[in-house]
C-alpha cells in the first residue's frame, strides 16, 4: 500500500503517523509538502495531529485552504482514502470534506489521556479489522474536539452509519455531540477522527489498537 | 481604511466560552449579567478607498476564511475608528 | 530616550547599575558611555546575563565526566549516550514573567529553553517543568496555576514536544515569587553538535526569525531586580510567545543544520540581540560589527536602543561561511521566516552597532562578558541542628495516610499533567506519574530517563543537605526506573544575594550540590540562577531545582512505581531511622515546620542504588519505587494507587511506628517481586552491605499495616485524585491566547 | 440592556493571530490587506437599565476577567444592536 503524509506548517505529528504506516505496511510513505499542488500516486493520504499555522483563527481554518487541498478534493471524491487525524480531522471539517465543525472543548482545557472508544462501524476500508462495538482505548490529545453539528446532520451521520468512533458512555473528553469522535464523508472513503490511532501501534508505548486500522487499510487498499 | 469585522456563532450553537464567562462573572459577583456570548473581533487595513468594493472583498474574505459559515456569523464595519 | 541624552546619576540607577559598576564602565571605555552603550552594558553586567553574585560559588561544581561532551558555558549541555547519539539539556527559568503574566510568561519560558537546546543541533525530545507556587489559600494561586499550566501547554504542545514529568508544589514563601522551571532535553548525533563561538573575521551574521518589536525591554534587568509593589509598571516589558514560529523556526533551524553553511549560532533570549551577538563574537575571539537599518522590525521608528534590548521571542542569530548566504535565505523562505544578513564579524575583537549610517555603540567585547564585574558577596552559613520533633504517636496511621495523599503537596498532578501532551513524537515510555519519565530514544533501543527533584523545606532548615538531597533525589528517581544517572543541570533560585543570610543558603546549596554530584558521579553540564526572589524583603525559600538524565540501555527492562502482581514480595531497601525532622508528616499532620532534614549518606545512596538499578536491568525487578516526601507509607500506598492490587506489610520490632512509616530517611526504595525470588535478593543485598528488610506482600485492596489497621485503595485513589480538580474548579476561565 | 465589550491586544504587543491571519489572507489573493489584529468580542445581556451604572458595572467586570490588562485592553459599547 502507497500512502502520503502532508506537511502543514508546524504539523507535528506527521513522523509519528509516517512511522505508524511505515511500521505496519512495511513502505514508508511519501511526505507532501502543504504548498504543493499535486499529490504523488497513493492508495492513502493522511492528515497528521499537530497545530497547523497554530490553529490560530481556527484550528484547520488555514491549512485547509493550503495549495495542496485542492488535489487531496479532488481525489477524494474520485474515491481517494483520506485519514485525518485530530488536527487532520479539523482541517477536513474546515475544507468542507467532513460535515459539521470541531469546537472548544467544554471544559476549555485541552486535554491528553487515554480514552476508551467503541468502534461503531466496520464495514469501511479504515475499521473492517475490528469488530462492530469492540472496545478500543486511543489517547486523545486536543483542545478544540467537541463535535458540533445541527441533529439534521447528527441524525443523516447516524441513519446512514458514518459515526465510526464514539466516546465510551462517561469518557467524553470534549463534550462532543452524541459522544462522536470519528465520522466518515458519504462515500466513506474520508474518515476524520480526534482520537490518535498512531500513537497506539507499539506495545512499548501503551498498546496497540491502532493497528487494526493501519492493517485494514492495507487489506481494503492493496 | 480600517475596518472591523465581527465574527460569532449563529444562535443555537452553543458557546462553552460564553457560557463559563457568565458563570465566572456570577462568582465574581454580578447577577445582573444574564446570556454572555463570545466572539471574536477582527481588525484589518485596507488599502482602498472605495467603501463599497472594500465591503464586497472583505464580505468574500470571510466567507474564504474568517468565518467558518457551518456555525459563524459575521458583521461588517468599515471604517471604524480607532480603538482607545 | 534619545542617544543624545547625558548620562545623569538617576538614568544609572534606572539601569540597575551601581555607581562602582558605572565607573568601571567608563574606564573600560575610556571615555563616559552614550545611552545605547550604557543599556547594553546595563543588561550584560544584570545579575541574569553576567551570574555576578554566583559565579565564583559555581566554579565548585563539578563538570566533568568521560561522557561529558559540553558543560556549561554553551547553550546547553551535552552527553554522550552511545552509537554516536548525544542527549543536550538545559533547565531555565521564567519566574518574574510568569507572575505578571503566567500563560505568556511560562509559555516564553518554554519556548525559551526549547530554543536553548535546538540551537545546539539538537531536536527536542521532552519537556520538564518545575513549579513552585503559593499557599493554595492565596488569593492569587489559582490563578497563576491556571495561567502557568495552560501556558506551559500551549507552547509546548504545539511544538509538539511531550512535557513528561516535573514537580509542583505549594507554599507561603512563594505567594510573591512563584518558580516556573522549564528543562529541555533534545537528542542529537555527536559530529552534528553546534555551538556559539563565532571564529574568523569577514563572516556574515545573519538574523533568523521572527521581527524585532519592543517587547520584554529591560526584561533581564527586571529578572535581576527585587519585586516591589512598585513592579505593576514594569508589566508592558511583558512578551508574548508564538509557538507557530518557533516551530517553523526549529525545523528551518534543523534543515540549515544539515548542511555546512554554518559557523556558529545562538538563540536570541534575554538581552536579545546584544547577548547573542557579544557573547558569539567573545568566545569566537573575534568582533563584531551590526547595521540596525538591517534588523527585521515589526514596530516603525524603532531606535538603536529598543533594537539591541528588545527580547523579541523565536529569533536566532547564525554566523554563517562566506558565500552561504543565499542557501540559508532559502531554507528560511521556504519556512516563511524572516532572514537577514545583519552584520559582519572583524578581527577587532569590539561590538560595533550602527544605525541611520551613525556609530551608535562601539565597545570592547571582553567588556561586556569577560570583564563583566564579578562579586564576592559576603554571607553567613547556617545548619539546622538535629533535635527528635515532637508529635502524637497515638494517631491513627490510616487517617494521617489518606490525609497526606490527598494534601496538596502529594496528591496527584493528574489536573496539570492531563494539559500536556505527553505522547507526542510516539517515543514517551513512562508518562508522568512514576518517579522518571522514560523517553525511547528515537529509532533505538535505548531510553532517556528524565526527573527534576529538590526539596524546599529542607533547603530551608539546612541549605547544604538540602543541596546534597536535591542531587540525590534525583539520582534516585533516575535509578528507580532502572536508568544510569549521567548528568544534571540545574536552576538556583534564591531570594536577594546582596543579604549574606541568603548568599550563605546560595554558598551551601552549591557545596551540597557538588558534594553529591563528585560522589554519585553525576556532573553538572548546564544551569542557570534567578536570584532576587523576594518580594517587600520577604523571600522564597531556597529552592536549587536539579534535572536529572539518566541512560536507559533496553528499554525492555525498566520498573514502574506500581504493583504489578498480587503475592509479590515487598523489601524495602535502604537503612530506616524514623527521621521526622522537616518531613511532610510534621508539617501536615502536625502543622510543624521544625527539626533537621534527613541527612543524605552518599555512599549508602550510591550503594543501595546501584543494588536496585542492577535488580531492574537484569530483569529481577520490574515494580520499584523510590521514598521521598512522606515517607514509607505513602510509597506504598503511590504503589497501590498505580498498580494491580493493595498490600499488607508489618513494622518490625523495635522500630517507633510513626517514624518508620513517614519517617523520610534518604536513599531508601520498595522493591516488589515474586515471593520465590526475595531471599535470594535478601542474600545479595547483604553481601553488597545494602540493608534490606522482607516488609510483607501485595495483594487484596487495601493498604494494611498489621497492627495499626488498614484503608481501601479506592478511598486512597479517591482522597489523591480529588485535591487538585476539586482545588481548581473555583478557577476562573482558563485564559486561551 | 444589550452591552458589547471589545478586547484588543494593546499596541505593540505582539499579536501571533492577527499576523498568520494576514498572511493567509495575502496567500488568498488580498493583497490590499495592511496590518491585521484579532480581538474578542463579548457580547453581553445586562438586567439593568441605568446605562451609566451599568457601564461602570462593566468596567468593572473588564478589570476583573473579560481582559487581561497586562497586555489587553478593553472598549464598552452599549444598547448595541442585535447582530444580523
Ligand atoms: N508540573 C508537572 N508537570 C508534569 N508532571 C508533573 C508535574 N509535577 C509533578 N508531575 C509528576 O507527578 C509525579 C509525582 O511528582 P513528585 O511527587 O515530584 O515525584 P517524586 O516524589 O518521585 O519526585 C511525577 O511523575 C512527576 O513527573
Ligand atoms: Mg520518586
Amino acid at each position: 500500500m502507497k500512502s502520503a503524509v502532508i506537511v502543514f506548517p508546524a504539523s507535528n505529528c506527521d513522523r509519528d503517523a509516517a512511522v505508524a504506516l511505515e511500521r505496519i505496511t512495511g513502505t514508508r510513505p511519501v511526505m507532501v509538502w502543504h504548498g504543493d499542488d499535486a499529490l504523488p500516486d497513493v492508495d492513502l493520504v493522511v492528515l497528521p495531529g499537530g497545530f497547523a499555522h497554530g490553529d490560530y483563527l481556527r484550528c484547520g481554518a488555514m491549512a485547509a485552504r493550503s495549495p495542496i487541498m485542492r488535489d487531496v478534493k479532488a481525489k477524494a471524491d474520485s474515491g481517494l482514502a483520506v485519514l485525518g487525524i485530530c488536527n487532520g480531522f479539523q482541517v477536513l471539517a474546515e475544507a468542507g470534506m467532513l460535515p459539521g465543525a470541531l469546537m472548544r472543548n467544554a471544559d476549555l482545557k485541552y486535554v491528553c489521556r487515554p480514552v476508551a472508544l467503541e468502534v461503531n462501524e466496520t464495514q469501511s476500508a479504515f475499521t473492517r479489522k475490528y469488530d462492530k462495538g469492540q472496545r478500543v482505548t486511543f489517547p486523545v490529545a486536543h483542545g478544540e474536539g467537541n463535535y458540533f453539528a445541527d441533529d439534521a446532520t447528527l441524525d443523516r451521520l447516524e441513519g446512514e452509519d458514518r459515526v465510526v468512533f464514539r466516546y465510551a458512555q462517561g469518557d467524553n473528553p470534549n463534550g462532543s455531540a452524541r459522544n462522536i469522535a470519528g465520522i466518515l464523508n458519504q462515500k466513506r472513503n474520508v474518515l476524520g477522527l480526534m482520537p490518535h490511532p498512531e500513537r497506539v501501534c507499539d506495545p512499548l508505548l501503551g498498546g496497540t489498537d491502532g493497528r487494526a486500522m493501519f492493517e485494514s487499510l492495507i487489506e481494503a487498499l492493496s | 481604511m480600517k475596518a472591523r469585522v465581527f465574527v460569532t456563532l449563529k444562535n443555537g450553537v452553543l458557546d462553552p466560552q460564553g457560557k463559563a464567562i457568565g458563570h465566572a462573572l456570577h462568582n465574581l459577583g454580578f447577577p445582573e449579567v444574564g446570556d454572555v456570548r463570545q466572539g471574536k473581533m477582527i481588525e484589518l487595513e485596507i488599502a482602498d478607498s472605495d467603501v463599497a468594493k472594500a465591503r464586497d472583498r472583505i464580505k468574500e474574505m470571510c466567507d474564504k476564511l474568517l468565518a467558518n459559515t457551518v456555525i459563524e456569523k459575521y458583521e461588517i464595519e468599515l471604517g471604524a475608528k480607532e480603538a482607545p | 530616550m534619545t542617544e543624545a541624552a547625558t548620562i545623569t546619576p538617576e538614568i544609572v540607577r534606572e539601569h540597575g547599575l551601581s555607581a562602582a559598576e558605572y565607573e568601571r564602565i567608563e574606564e573600560l571605555l575610556g571615555r563616559a558611555p552614550n545611552l545605547v552603550e550604557l543599556g547594553v552594558f546595563s543588561v550584560m553586567w544584570s545579575e541574569h546575563c553576567s551570574y555576578k553574585s554566583t559565579r565564583a560559588h559555581l566554579r565548585r561544581l563539578p563538570t566533568k565526566a568521560p561522557w561529558v561532551l559540553q558543560g556549561p558555558g554553551e547553550n546547553a549541555g551535552v552527553i554522550d549516550i552511545g552509537d554516536g547519539d548525544v542527549a543536550v539539556f538545559k533547565m531555565e527559568s521564567h519566574n518574574h514573567p510568569s507572575f505578571i503574566e503566567p500563560y505568556q510568561g511560562a509559555a516564553t519560558g518554554v519556548g525559551g529553553i526549547m530554543r536553548d537546546v535546538f540551537t545546539m543541533g539538537a531536536r527536542p525530545v521532552a519537556m520538564m517543568n518545575a513549579l513552585r507556587f503559593g499557599a493554595p489559600d492565596h488569593e492569587k494561586t489559582r490563578h497563576l496555576v491556571s495561567g502557568v499550566v495552560s501556558g506551559i501547554g500551549g507552547y509546548g504542545n504545539c511544538m509538539g514536544v511531550p512535557t513528561v514529568g516535573g514537580e509542583v508544589n505549594f507554599h507561603p514563601s512563594y505567594n510573591g515569587n512563584i518558580l516556573v522551571n522549564a528543562m529541555c532535553v533534545g537528542v542529537a548525533r555527536a559530529d552534528r553538535i553546534f555551538k556559539s563561538a563565532a571564529e574568523g573575521a569577514g563572516n556574515p551574521v545573519v538574523y533568523i526569525g521572527s521581527k524585532t518589536g519592543r517587547d520584554g525591554i529591560h526584561g533581564a534587568t527586571m529578572a535581576s531586580a527585587e519585586f516591589s509593589e512598585d513592579s505593576e509598571e514594569k508589566r508592558p516589558t511583558v512578551q508574548v510567545g508564538d509557538p507557530f514560529t518557533e516551530k517553523l523556526l526549529l525545523e528551518a533551524c534543523l534543515e540549515l543544520m544539515a548542511t555546512d553553511a554554518i559557523i556558529a549560532i545562538q538563540d536570541m533570549g534575554a538581552a536579545g540581540l546584544t547577548s547573542s551577538s557579544s557573547e558569539m563574537a567573545s568566545k569566537g575571539g573575534a568582533g563584531i560589527e551590526l547595521d540596525l537599518d538591517r534588523v527585521p522590525q515589526r514596530e516603525t521608528h524603532m531606535t538603536a536602543y529598543e533594537m539591541l534590548l528588545s527580547e523579541s521571542q523565536e529569533r536566532m542569530l547564525a554566523v554563517l561561511k562566506p558565500g552561504r548566504e543565499a542557501e540559508a535565505e532559502r531554507i528560511f523562505r521556504k519556512w516563511e521566516l524572516d532572514f537577514a544578513v545583519i552584520g559582519v564579524t572583524t578581527d577587532t575583537r569590539r561590538f560595533v552597532a550602527r544605525h541611520h549610517g551613525a556609530i551608535v555603540a562601539d565597545i570592547p567585547v571582553d567588556a561586556l562578558s569577560e570583564e563583566a564585574p564579578v562579586y564576592q558577596r559576603p554571607f553567613t552559613r547556617s545548619a539546622a541542628t538535629p533535635q527528635q520533633p515532637k508529635y502524637d504517636p497515638a494517631r491513627s496511621m490510616m487517617e494521617s495516610l489518606t490525609r497526606l495523599v490527598g494534601s496538596p503537596d502529594l496528591c496527584s498532578r493528574r489536573w496539570v499533567w492531563e494539559q500536556y501532551d505527553v505522547s507526542v513524537m510516539a517515543d514517551t515510555v513512562q508518562p508522568p506519574g512514576g518517579d522518571a519519565a522514560v523517553v525511547r530514544v528515537h529509532g533505538t533501543d535505548k531510553a532517556l530517563a528524565i526527573t527534576t527533584d529538590v526539596t524546599p523545606r529542607y533547603c530551608q532548615a539546612d541549605p547544604f543537605e538540602g543541596g546534597k538531597q536535591a542531587v540525590a533525589e534525583a539520582w534516585r528517581n533516575l535509578t528507580a526506573v532502572g536508568a544510569l544517572p549521567l548528568a544534571v543541570t540545574d536552576n538556583l533560585n534564591f531570594g536577594n544575594p546582596e543579604k549574606p543570610e541568603i548568599m550563605g543558603q546560595i554558598a551551601s546549596a552549591v557545596d551540597g550540590i557538588a558534594e553529591a554530584c563528585r560522589t554519585l558521579d553525576f556532573p553538572v553540564i548546564s544551569g542557570n540562577c534567578s536570584l532576587y526572589n523576594e518580594t517587600n524583603g520577604e523571600a522564597i525559600l531556597p529552592t536549587p531545582a536539579i534535572g536529572g538524565v539518566g541512560l536507559i540501555k533496553n528499554v525492555r527492562h525498566t520498573a514502574r512505581a506500581a504493583f504489578m502482581r498480587a503475592d509479590d514480595a515487598i523489601l524495602l531497601i535502604g537503612d530506616t531511622r524514623g527521621h521526622l525532622g522537616q518531613s511532610l508528616y510534621l508539617r501536615e499532620i502536625e502543622g510543624r515546620e521544625t527539626g533537621a532534614p534527613p541527612p543524605v549518606d552518599l555512599a549508602a545512596e550510591k550503594r543501595n542504588g546501584d543494588f536496585v538499578r542492577e535488580l531492574i536491568v537484569s530483569g529481577k525487578a520490574d515494580s520499584v519505587h523510590d521514598l521521598s516526601d512522606g515517607g514509607l507509607l505513602v510509597a506504598l500506598a503511590e504503589m497501590a494507587m498505580k498498580g494491580v492490587c493493595g498490600a499488607r506489610i508489618s513494622v518490625p520490632d523495635g522500630h517507633e511506628r510513626t517514624g518508620f512509616v513517614f519517617g523520610e530517611d534518604q536513599g531508601r526504595y520498595l522493591v516488589a517481586l515474586p515471593a520465590s525470588e526475595a531471599e535470594t535478593i535478601m542474600r545479595g543485598a547483604a553481601a553488597a552491605q545494602v540493608p534490606a528488610l522482607l516488609l510483607g506482600h501485595t495483594g487484596g485492596d487495601t493498604v494494611a499495616v498489621e497492627g495499626s489497621g488498614e484503608v481501601g485503595v479506592d478511598a486512597l485513589k479517591q482522597a489523591h485524585e480529588a485535591w487538585f480538580p476539586a482545588y481548581m474548579s473555583a478557577s476562573e476561565l482558563p485564559k486561551s491566547h
